[in-house]
């Protein structure tokens, strides 16, 4: 059996080279992989391209990897209103920002994961979303073509792991997780617990093991904002 | 910007509906059964407003279907939270899915009704809700767009005019825009207005306010047919 | 509470025109409605476009269609060694066929879920389900576009179906279902088991009670082929 | 159509791999934690065959990873089959989940090795595995040409020539295609041969073949490096 399980948390983010494109689960506090970003933090990983529902909370969440300059370009739905170290390097012009509809996050993240190489929605039809995207009309409605999001690397926070890396997640701690395991070329969980293989009944499996590659026990900081 | 033209001292001075009161005739709205994603600001008070006797299930961007009341002090699960960051309860039936699939029942069509907040509404329906302009900092979209692009009925609920008097509903959205065309009904602290295809049709007002005083803060021209009822809080 | 449970499955099927789009879950024996659709076969819509990985195996599953000639179109993927009732139909043309590959099948109806209208792929290029389709490169790949499949109606099979509409499936019986309840105006659910509002854990609830009209009982028939 | 000039008698008359041997050799491409599809004929027979020690997830496009052996008479379930309707069992950590997530993985680029049957392969990898010409009836395209499309690694197995001695390894494929330049590897009854850029390298040979022997079955150039070594069942 190949060995997923990870030592330690500085362990599981070896390897992650300046530039890498990573994707963060969470949201509203949720699911966020706080203790690999922790380490993230330690390893200092620089010029990082970050795609994330938001941009921290205070120096919770992402909003260390901001306060540590380590993020050059971040793709984002809603910043969020307690993010101020990513407000600070936006307004000093030392981070990009592309903004895109929460929605259209998650379908764009799919589709990179799906193998799709694009797709028509009517989402942004009309707004700043819109600029510098075709638009077309299909079956009489005004349509903007959305590129999939792909990843290096994403950071995942499960509930339950089990060995060969099955998942499942907590409540609305759920959120994001599942897609960015699917979309990232190497998904790295945080998990909880990690059990036995065969202790998560297949029914139940939420992320089945296939787009899993590391595994690390989370160490107790759940909510970090 | 809205509202030039339209100054502050020819308001009527004419008691308004509190937010809360916005929040209360808008959840009128609701019907038994209905699956229902309530937007940040006013419509997130809509919840302690429901009819009696109706069950609503509650939509949550983030992957909940069926929220219930908020949480209590010492009741709070930080993993069930809403889009709002807030710890909530569940109601029978709920369940948990991830955020595509939360987003594709918003796109999807298949929310029977959404309630977002409001910054201008145009006579066709645009809305504008995400952004002022010149606001400092990097704004956020959120799921306003993808919720505004797919519900089956869109309400959105404002205060009538801005702070400084100005109509917030206009002939044209001069904000980001939101979406196109996508607004069905706006209540605000004055009126309760349907986006027709003819145009904006007045179908309440205040108690006290009057069909023309109504107009009179409105950017956009108002169908008024017969006399128009009050509205009233269920 | 909306009422969503049925008494028999002939009301479950009631008011159905002839000419609906009909999608029918079920793959490999397993997963079929086949209780629906001997309710819609004794009900004898007709002119229905159906749209299903298969077409049947003997009388069973969409046979019993095909034999009393109710589907003058299908949208599927393979239609299957024992569809000799389909086989016939089509040799008299008497049905017409669009062939699709499987997972492009899943896309496209998940597509019309999502509210998406369109999307690229580059699965069957060069192929002949490429011929009328639009084709591009996106970044470097040959991609074809694939439209969205809207029904009218999902018949689906469950496992467990609670009152409001929440769904689960038996082990690999899930397969198309849980696509085509989110991708069809109505949903007609047969379920093994009809169990009381909270009854399912909401973590593992498969479907949503939001994508599910109509509940029945199924009445026995799991397997028809 | 293929094998145009090649005549039946000047096929060698040597011992071929059955098709139990085929499958026996194409099972030691495989690695200890792949992720795996098997598509019908001999691909299917393949898990009968695998390296001792190693353990690997077989993947259904019906919703179904860490797939077993097939179930014994009585231990059947009918609802956990796989893509070939046969009651299957399961091997610890499997996981069931809806055919657009099964085929997210195929499609996506997630499986470590797909291994497909096939009517013909060409020089550039090019695969025909789901129309004869001319065939009665409708015909079925099925999960192929997703996994084709998508396999980080697609082995072909197939015998090396048609019923008529035709040549199934050719310039250019006649047959209706699966996908364009998807094959990376093909396991007949008489070689082992590479897609690469520069061309169709010859691997390995069946016992008492020689490359030129396998040539002379093959409808394009094949690139032979020095000695090509004995195809070995593992």
């Amino acid at each position: 059996m190949k060995q997923k399980v990870f030592a330690s948390l500085d362990e599981a983010v070896s390897g992650i080279p300046d530039g890498a494109r990573i994707m963060f689960g969470g949201f509203g506090g949720a699911g966020f992989p706080n203790n690999l970003i922790q380490a993230l933090a330690r390893k200092g990983t620089k010029n990082i391209t970050a795609i994330s529902n938001n941009c921290g909370t205070r120096e919770g969440e992402l909003g260390l990897m901001f306060k540590n300059n380590q993020i050059k370009h971040v793709i984002a739905s809603f910043p969020g209103p307690h993010a101020n170290h990513f407000q600070d390097r936006y307004a000093a012009r030392e981070v990009t920002l592309e903004l895109v509809p929460q929605g259209i996050l998650c379908e764009r993240m799919r589709a990179a994961a799906a193998g799709l190489t694009g797709f028509y929605t009517t989402v942004g039809v009309g707004t700043e979303v819109a600029e510098g995207k075709e638009e077309r009309m299909i079956g009489g409605k005004r349509s903007i073509l959305e590129m999939p999001i792909h990843a290096d690397y994403a950071f995942i926070k499960a509930q339950k792991a089990d060995e060969l890396g099955n998942l499942t997640y907590r409540l609305a701690a759920r959120n994001f997780n599942p897609i960015m395991a699917m979309a990232a070329k190497m998904t790295i969980v945080e998990a909880e617990e990690i059990v036995p293989v065969g202790s998560i009944d297949p029914e139940n499996v939420i992320t089945p093991a296939i787009f899993v590659h590391r595994i690390v026990q989370a160490k107790g900081l759940r909510y970090a904002g | 910007m809205p509202g030039d033209g339209i100054q502050k001292n020819v308001m009527p001075d004419k008691p308004r509906l509190s937010r809360e009161q916005i929040a209360q005739r808008a959840a009128q709205e609701l019907t038994d059964g209905a699956y229902v994603n309530l937007g940040w600001g006013i419509p997130n008070l809509m919840g302690e407003y429901l009819p009696k006797g109706i069950t609503v299930y509650f939509h949550s961007e983030n992957g909940i279907l069926g929220m219930g009341r908020r949480a209590r002090p010492g009741e709070e699960d930080f993993d069930q939270v809403d889009a709002m960051k807030v710890p909530v309860t569940l109601i029978p039936g709920a369940s948990f899915f991830h955020q595509a699939d939360a987003h594709l029942m918003t796109r999807g069509g298949h929310l029977d009704v959404a309630v977002l907040g409001g910054f201008q509404v145009s006579e066709k329906g645009d809305l504008a809700n995400w952004k002022i302009p010149g606001a400092k900092g990097s704004g956020g979209i959120g799921g306003a767009m993808d919720i505004a692009a797919g519900a089956k009925t869109l309400i959105v609920c404002m205060e009538h005019t801005t702070k400084d008097g100005a109509p917030k509903i206009v002939k044209q959205c001069t904000y980001p825009l939101t979406g196109l065309a996508c607004v069905d009904t706006i209540v605000t602290d004055v009126a309760v207005i349907d986006v027709n295809p003819e145009g904006l049709v007045l179908r309440e007002v205040a108690p006290g306010w009057t069909a023309e005083e109504v107009q009179n803060v409105t950017g956009a021209p108002l169908i008024a047919k017969e006399r128009i009822p009050d509205m009233t809080l269920g």
